[in-house]
C-alpha cells in the first residue's frame, strides 16, 4: 500500500481519478506523486519558475518548471511543459496518438494533459536535456509545437463542418490555415505580450473564444433562418411547447407562432441570431445561406486590466478558402502591427484599446465605426476633434452657403 | 535521422482531414441535425442519411500515456480508430455503427471511463494544473475538481437539467483558462502578499525585472537591503513577482483557500455572454476532499435545479429573481468584498431605486 | 431697519406651509389619487373628497418680475394668491373652484402663457444660461430652446403620447442643470482648444490656479512666455481654465455647436434611470432659430411617435428595436466619436455576436 | 423698431419668448439685449468670470459676472448672480413673489431664473455695490441665500405630500428641516466641492435627484401595494387593457390579472416598487404603508469622471419628524465628515467612493454592505484582506477545530 493517505482518498468515487493517472506512471511518477501528497499535507505548492528553457530555433513552445525541493525530490527537480499543437478540432486517429505517447514514454514522465486550456496537447514533466531530443522526434513524426509566451498562441476551434450542421464556415480549414500561415509569429515571441485566435463555427461558441481569445471568429449569417415548418409541427405533435420554448425565449421577440398551423414565422430583420431557437428545434430550424463570420477583439482573462469579453469590431466578413481567407488576414495583420507598435509590455490588444480609443484602433485597421460595435453611444460629452476635422468641416460648410 | 540538433521547424500541427474517419468525410459540411440519443451519446445526421453517433466521456485531463493508448485501442475497437477531444478535455468516440455504442459505453464504464456530459447536463470540468505543476496556486486544482465532480456525479449523466451546467476551475486570480464566464467558477486565491526573503532577493533576483512584474506597481526597491518592499495597499496576490523571483513566495497554508463565482456563460444564446459573479470571497484549502467547497456548491446547484426554469443558465435564472434574492434564497452572506472596487465598479452599482427587499 | 453692514444671516428659506392654499394645508398628506382632466391640467382628490385643480403653463425660465407680478395678479384673481413653479420651471396655478379652470387658462394663453405639459406630453425645455449670462457657453440657450418648443410645440399641448418627453439642453459639457438623463438632450459643444494669450496670462493669472483648474492635467506651464501651452490631445473642452484666466478664450464663432444626446430618464419607472446617448456629434450654430438642430430633433421625435409602443419613452424603443436599428431607422451615420473612449468604455462595447444587421 | 433683427426673430412663435421678458427691463436691460445680439451675430459668448463677490459672512450666494466688452456695455460690465433660497416644493403666494419682484426692481435688471437647476430663485444682474443692500433687504423680507462653491448647494425636493398621493414621506418637511438645520454647510464653503442634496417623495423621482444629487433621497415602502380591485375593475370596464398596459409592463413580472374577476394580482415579495402600475392605475393602486426612503449616493454630472447616477447606499430609511430625521442626520454628517477628509480639491462624494472603494466608504459610515447596493457582485478577482481579517479568520477556524 502506498503511504500517501490523502491522495489514496482521491482515488475514491465516480469521476475518473487523477490519482490513478499518475501511479500509471509507476517509478517515473512515484517521486512526484510524493510531492504532491507533501502539498496536501502543508497546503503549500512546491514549484518555481525557473531558468529559460527551450529547443533550438523557437522562442516558446517550452514552459520550465522546477521542484523548490530539489535535494528531496531529485526525480522532479526539473519538471518541463511541452506543448504540441493539436490538429483541428482535437481530432486524433489511433496511430497518431500512440506516436505521441511513444515519444513521450521515451523523453517524460508519460502524463499529458489532453488537452491544455489554449488548445495544445501538453507533455507534462521533462529534463533539459530532454527538450531538443523530444523536439526532434516530435518533428520528425509530423508534431509541432504549439505557442507561449508573448507571441501568437496556438489557435484552436470547434468541430465546425466535420460533425455540426451549424457551423456557418469551415472552422478547422481556417484554424489549420491561419496556425500555418502564422507559424513565426506563433513560434518566435516578438510582441508585448500574447495575442489568441480561437475560432467557433456558430454563436454558440463552443471553443468560449469572447472570453478567452484576443481576435474571436464566430460564426454568423446574414439570410433568413431556414425553417421546415412541417419538422416545426413534428415538434408540436411530440409535445413541445413552441411558445413557451422557443417563441418567449426569444431575446428580441421576432418570432411568433400560429398554433393552430403550427407554423413559427420569424422577422429575421430583427434576429440576432443567438441560436436558441435553433438549438431547440434543430431539425425544423437551420442557420441562414448567406455565411460568414462575426470578428470580436479584446478577450483576455482577468490579468492585469480585469477581464474583458471580446466585442465586435467586424460585424461580418466572408471566410473564403478560394482568396485564402485575404481579407481576414490583411485585418488581422493590420492589428497586429498597431498593437506592436503602441502597446505597453504586457498590454493585451483589448487592453490597449480601451487606452487608445476605439477611433485610434480603427483607423490603424481601416475599418469605419458602426453601431453594431456597441450595445450603446457614449453616455459622456468627452468626444475630441483633430484640428483637420473641424477645418474640413467648416469649408465644406462655407462651400454651402455660397453654392446657395 | 535528421540533424539530431535541429528539429524540423515550423511544419504546424498535423493535417485535420488525416484524422477524421470517413463518415465525417463523407458529410463534411452537409450535416442536416442532431439530436441526443441517451446521456453521454449523440447522434448527427447528414443531409446523405448517414449517422454519425458520439460516445462522450469524462476525463481528468491529467491523464497518462497507457490510458491515451488504451482510448486509441477503444477507438481501433469501436470507432474505426478515430477520436476526438472536446474543448472540455471529454473524450469523443465517433461511431458510425450504431450497435456499437452500447458496447462501447458498457466496456469504457467498467474501465472506469463513464459516459455523459451530453445536452442539458453538467459537463466535463474545466481546470488549471494547481499543486501538481504550477508554481503561483493557491490551492489544488485536480483535488477539488475531483470532489466536486464525484459529488455531483448525477448530474454528468442527467440530460435533463434546466440548462447546460458549467463548472470551472483555476488555481490562482490569473485565471489560466479563463473560468470566469461560467455556470459556476472556484478560484484560488491567496490573501497575503509575498513574503520577502531579503537575501534571496539580493542574490538571486533581478530587482528592475521584479518591479516590472508587478502589474499594479506594488514593488518598490529597497536599497538598503539590496531587496524589494511590497506595499500592502497595492499588491493583489498574482504571485507574477514569484515567477520572476523564487525568494518572494505567495504560497501561505492557512492563507489560501478558494472563491466561487457564479452566473457567467459565453454562449451567444438568450442573454449573451456574461462574467461570473463572486459570492463566496473564501473556503479554506480543506484536503483532500475541500468539503466545504463541495457543499456549498451542491446548495448553489440544489437550488438552481429547484428554482431556475427550462432552458435557464444559473446566471439567467438569477437575473430573473435579481442577486439579493440570490443571496437570501441561498442564505449566504453578503459583504463588502462582493462590492466590485477595481475599474469598471461603477456601472455595476445599484443605480436605481428598485431592488426587493430581503431578510 | 437692521444694521445696513450686516443682514440677518442663516435664516434660511420661507416657510413652506405660509405659501400654502387652504385645500392643502387640509389635505396635506391625505390625498387619494390624481387624474388628468385636459393637457395642462390635473386634478388631484383627497381622501376629504376635495378636488384641487392644477393648470400648469409653459415658462422659458427667463422671467421679467413684471411677468412674475402678472402671475401673481392671476393667482389672486384665480387661485386664492397661491401658485408654485416645478422643477422644469412651469408654473402652476392651484385652484379649488374648477370654475375657475377655463377661465385662467383663457386669460393666461390670450397674454401669450398656454397651458400643457402635464402627463405624456412634451414638458418644458429645462436649460442653461447659454449667451446670455454663462461665460463658458458654446451655444445660446434659450434661443435654440425657443426654437426647438416652437416647432415641437403642438406636443407639449396633447397628453397622449407614447409616454412623456422630456428634452434638455446645457451650453457646454458641464451641463449644468444635469441634462445627462433627458429624452433628448442638447449640448453646446467646443471643439478646439482654448487660444493661450500669453500676454494676459502673464499679466493677469494666477498660473498654478490655472494649472490646478484643468481636469485632465492638460495645461503646462510654459516658463519662458510666463504663460500656459494647453495639450491637444488631453484638453476636453469644458472651459474651466477660462473661468479663472479671461485670457485663454475657448469661444470659436465656427468652431462651436451642439450635440445631441438621446435616450435617458430619471424616474425609476420600469426599465430604470438611464444615461443620453450621442446620436449627433455636431451642429453648427445657426442663429437665430438652429434650424438643423431643430430638424433633426423633430426628427427623432416624429420617428419616435410613429414607431414607440405605448409607455415607451425614448430610450425604452431604442434598446427594444436596438440602437442599431435606431440609426438605420433615423437615417443618421455612425462614427467613431459615437463610441466611448473614456473611463468606463469598455462595458458599452458589444460582447456579444448578437446584433441585428442593418443597411 | 428695435435694431435687433436676430433677437426679434425670437419673439415670434408659440413658446413664451424669452426676448420679450428681456424686453420688459427697458432701458435697464437694452444693453443686454444689445450685447446678446452681439453674440447671435458673432456666434461667440461675451460673458467672462472674474473677481470674487460675496456677501458678509457668507461664502456662497453670489456668482460673479462680467462682460468682456465693458466699454461698450457699461451697464452689464458687471452683471452678477444672486441665488435666493427657494421655499421647499417651490410654493408661493402672491405676497412673497412680490416682494421678492420689489427688491430687485429696487436693486438690480428685473430679470430672474424661476427657477435655477439646483432649485434656487435667480436674480440674474446687478453690480458689486448693490449686493449687501440686496441682501440685507432680503433677509429683512425672510429671504435668505442659497448655496454656491464648495459646500451644501440648496437642498430641493418635490411638492411631497403637499400635491401628490404617492410621496411616502414628508418632502417639503424634511426638506425645510435639513436646510435650516446645515446653514453653516450651505453658507460657508469649507468641502473639497459641492454636495447637493435632492428630494423625492417616491421612485418617480421628479427631482431627478438620482441625476443630479450626491445625496439623493427617494421615498419607497418595504410592504405591499395597497389594491383597490373595484377600482381595478372600474379601469378594465372603462377600456384599459390592463395586461398589456399593466401587466407586461412589470419589469420583475411580479403581478398577474385575472380577466374574468379583473382582479390584479401582486406577488409583492418580488415588487421592486417601480411604480409603473402604480402611475397607470392612479385611483386603484396605493403605495404600501410602511414607508420611508431609500438612500442613493454619488449622483453628478459629466465634470471630471464623467457623470454618475447616484447608487444604493441605504435601502430603506425611516424618515421620522418625531426624532428630528436623527438617523439620516447622523449618516449625511458621516458622509461629509469622510468625504472631507479624505477628497481630492474637486473630487465629488462618487468619485471618492470610485477611488477608494465601497468597502471604505461603508466603514466609514458604519453600514453593512447589501446585495441591494449593487446590480450584481464584482466580475473581478480583486479583492482584499486585511492582515486583522486573515489572523482572525484563522483562529476562528482553528478554534471550531478543537472544540470537534
Amino acid at each position: 500500500m502506498s503511504n500517501r493517505p490523502l491522495l489514496d482518498n482521491l482515488k475514491e468515487g465516480r469521476y475518473p481519478s487523477f490519482v490513478k493517472e499518475m501511479e500509471k506512471g509507476g517509478a517515473k511518477t512515484e517521486q512526484l506523486l510524493n510531492l504532491l501528497e507533501r502539498s496536501y499535507e502543508e497546503k503549500k505548492v512546491h514549484w518555481k519558475h525557473g531558468g529559460i528553457v527551450g529547443v533550438r530555433g523557437y522562442g516558446g513552445g517550452v514552459i520550465g518548471r522546477y521542484c523548490d525541493l530539489p535535494e528531496e525530490y531529485p526525480d522532479v527537480a526539473e519538471f518541463h511543459t511541452i506543448r504540441v499543437n493539436q490538429p483541428s478540432g482535437w481530432f486524433y486517429n489511433s496511430k497518431s496518438l500512440r506516436t505521441l505517447c511513444d515519444i513521450w514514454e521515451k523523453h517524460g514522465s508519460g502524463l499529458t494533459n489532453m488537452h491544455g486550456a489554449t488548445g495544445d496537447a501538453i507533455l507534462l514533466g521533462t529534463t533539459t536535456e530532454h527538450l531538443q531530443p523530444i523536439f526532434n522526434d516530435l518533428s520528425e513524426a509530423g508534431f509541432d509545437l504549439g505557442g507561449s509566451g508573448s507571441n501568437l498562441r496556438t489557435p484552436s476551434c470547434c468541430n465546425g463542418e466535420a460533425r455540426c450542421e451549424y457551423s456557418c464556415f469551415d472552422a478547422m480549414h481556417l484554424c489549420h490555415d491561419l496556425t500555418n500561415e502564422y507559424q513565426d509569429e506563433l513560434h518566435r515571441p516578438m510582441w508585448p505580450y500574447k495575442s489568441k485566435i480561437k475560432i467557433s463555427g456558430c454563436p454558440n461558441d463552443c471553443t468560449s473564444s469572447i472570453a478567452r481569445s484576443d481576435i474571436a471568429i464566430i460564426g454568423t449569417w446574414r439570410d433568413a433562418i431556414q425553417v421546415n415548418q412541417a419538422e416545426v409541427a413534428n415538434y408540436a405533435d411530440a409535445g413541445m411547447d413552441v411558445k413557451r420554448e422557443v417563441v418567449y425565449k426569444c431575446p428580441t421577440k421576432c418570432m411568433s407562432y400560429d398554433a393552430d398551423k403550427k407554423e413559427l414565422n420569424i422577422d429575421n430583420d430583427n434576429c440576432t441570431r443567438c441560436m436558441h431557437c435553433i438549438n431547440t428545434m434543430t431539425k425544423a430550424l437551420h442557420v441562414g445561406k448567406d455565411r460568414g463570420a462575426s470578428l470580436l477583439i479584446g478577450g483576455k482573462a482577468t490579468i492585469v486590466q480585469s477581464a474583458f469579453l471580446g466585442w465586435v469590431v467586424k460585424p461580418f466578413i466572408k471566410l473564403n478558402k478560394e482568396d485564402d481567407y485575404a481579407e481576414l488576414k490583411e485585418l488581422l495583420e493590420k492589428m497586429w502591427d498597431w498593437w506592436d507598435e503602441n502597446a505597453k509590455v504586457r498590454e493585451r490588444i483589448g487592453e490597449l484599446i480601451y487606452r487608445k480609443g476605439m477611433t485610434d484602433f480603427l483607423k490603424a485597421i481601416d475599418i469605419e465605426a458602426v453601431p453594431q460595435m456597441v450595445k450603446h453611444p457614449r453616455e459622456n460629452p468627452y468626444f475630441f476633434w483633430t484640428e483637420e476635422e473641424v477645418v474640413a468641416e467648416i469649408a465644406s460648410r462655407k462651400n454651402a452657403e455660397v453654392s446657395k | 535521422m535528421s540533424n539530431p540538433n535541429y528539429g524540423k521547424t515550423d511544419i504546424g500541427p498535423p493535417h485535420y482531414w488525416d484524422m477524421l474517419p470517413d463518415i465525417i468525410k463523407n458529410n463534411y459540411g452537409k450535416w442536416l441535425f442532431h439530436e441526443k440519443v441517451k446521456p453521454g451519446v449523440l447522434k448527427h445526421v447528414g443531409e446523405s442519411g448517414d449517422e454519425l453517433f458520439t460516445v462522450r466521456i469524462a476525463s481528468p485531463r491529467l491523464i497518462h500515456i497507457d490510458t491515451i493508448r488504451y482510448f486509441a485501442d477503444m477507438a481501433d475497437k469501436y470507432s474505426g480508430g478515430h477520436l476526438r477531444f472536446t474543448s472540455r478535455h471529454s473524450v469523443e468516440f465517433l461511431l458510425s455503427e450504431s450497435a456499437n455504442v452500447d458496447p462501447l459505453i458498457a466496456e469504457l464504464d467498467a474501465a472506469g471511463w463513464p459516459a455523459g456530459g451530453t445536452g442539458k447536463a453538467l459537463k466535463n470540468l474545466i481546470h488549471t494544473q494547481g499543486w501538481i505543476h504550477c508554481h503561483s496556486a493557491a490551492t489544488d486544482a485536480s483535488g477539488p475538481v475531483k470532489a466536486v465532480m464525484d459529488d455531483l456525479f448525477d448530474l454528468f449523466q442527467k440530460d435533463d437539467l434546466p440548462a447546460k451546467l458549467k463548472i470551472a476551475m483555476a488555481c490562482c486570480l490569473n485565471m489560466c483558462g479563463a473560468v470566469h464566464c461560467s455556470d459556476i467558477a472556484f478560484v484560488g486565491v491567496h490573501r497575503r502578499i509575498p513574503q520577502v526573503n531579503d537575501y534571496g532577493v539580493a542574490n538571486g533576483c533581478e530587482i528592475p525585472n521584479v518591479i516590472a512584474s508587478c502589474p499594479t506597481g506594488a514593488i518598490r526597491p529597497n536599497p538598503k537591503a539590496k531587496s524589494v518592499t511590497i506595499n500592502e495597499e497595492k499588491c493583489m496576490y498574482c504571485g507574477n513577482c514569484y515567477s520572476v523571483c523564487p525568494a518572494l513566495p505567495i504560497a501561505d497554508p492557512e492563507g489560501d483557500g478558494v472563491a466561487i463565482f457564479i452566473g457567467g456563460k459565453v454562449s451567444n444564446t438568450r442573454s449573451g455572454p456574461a462574467f461570473s459573479k463572486l459570492v463566496i470571497p473564501y473556503i479554506p484549502n480543506e484536503t483532500p476532499r475541500w468539503d466545504t467547497l463541495v457543499k456549498e456548491i451542491r446548495k448553489i446547484v440544489e437550488l438552481w435545479l429547484s428554482d431556475a426554469k427550462k432552458h435557464e443558465r444559473i446566471g439567467e435564472w438569477i437575473e430573473r429573481i435579481g442577486w439579493e434574492k440570490f443571496f437570501e434564497k441561498a442564505n449566504l452572506p453578503f459583504n463588502s468584498k462582493l462590492i466590485d472596487d477595481f475599474t469598471f465598479s461603477v456601472p455595476t452599482f445599484r443605480s436605481t431605486s428598485q431592488f426587493k427587499f430581503t431578510k
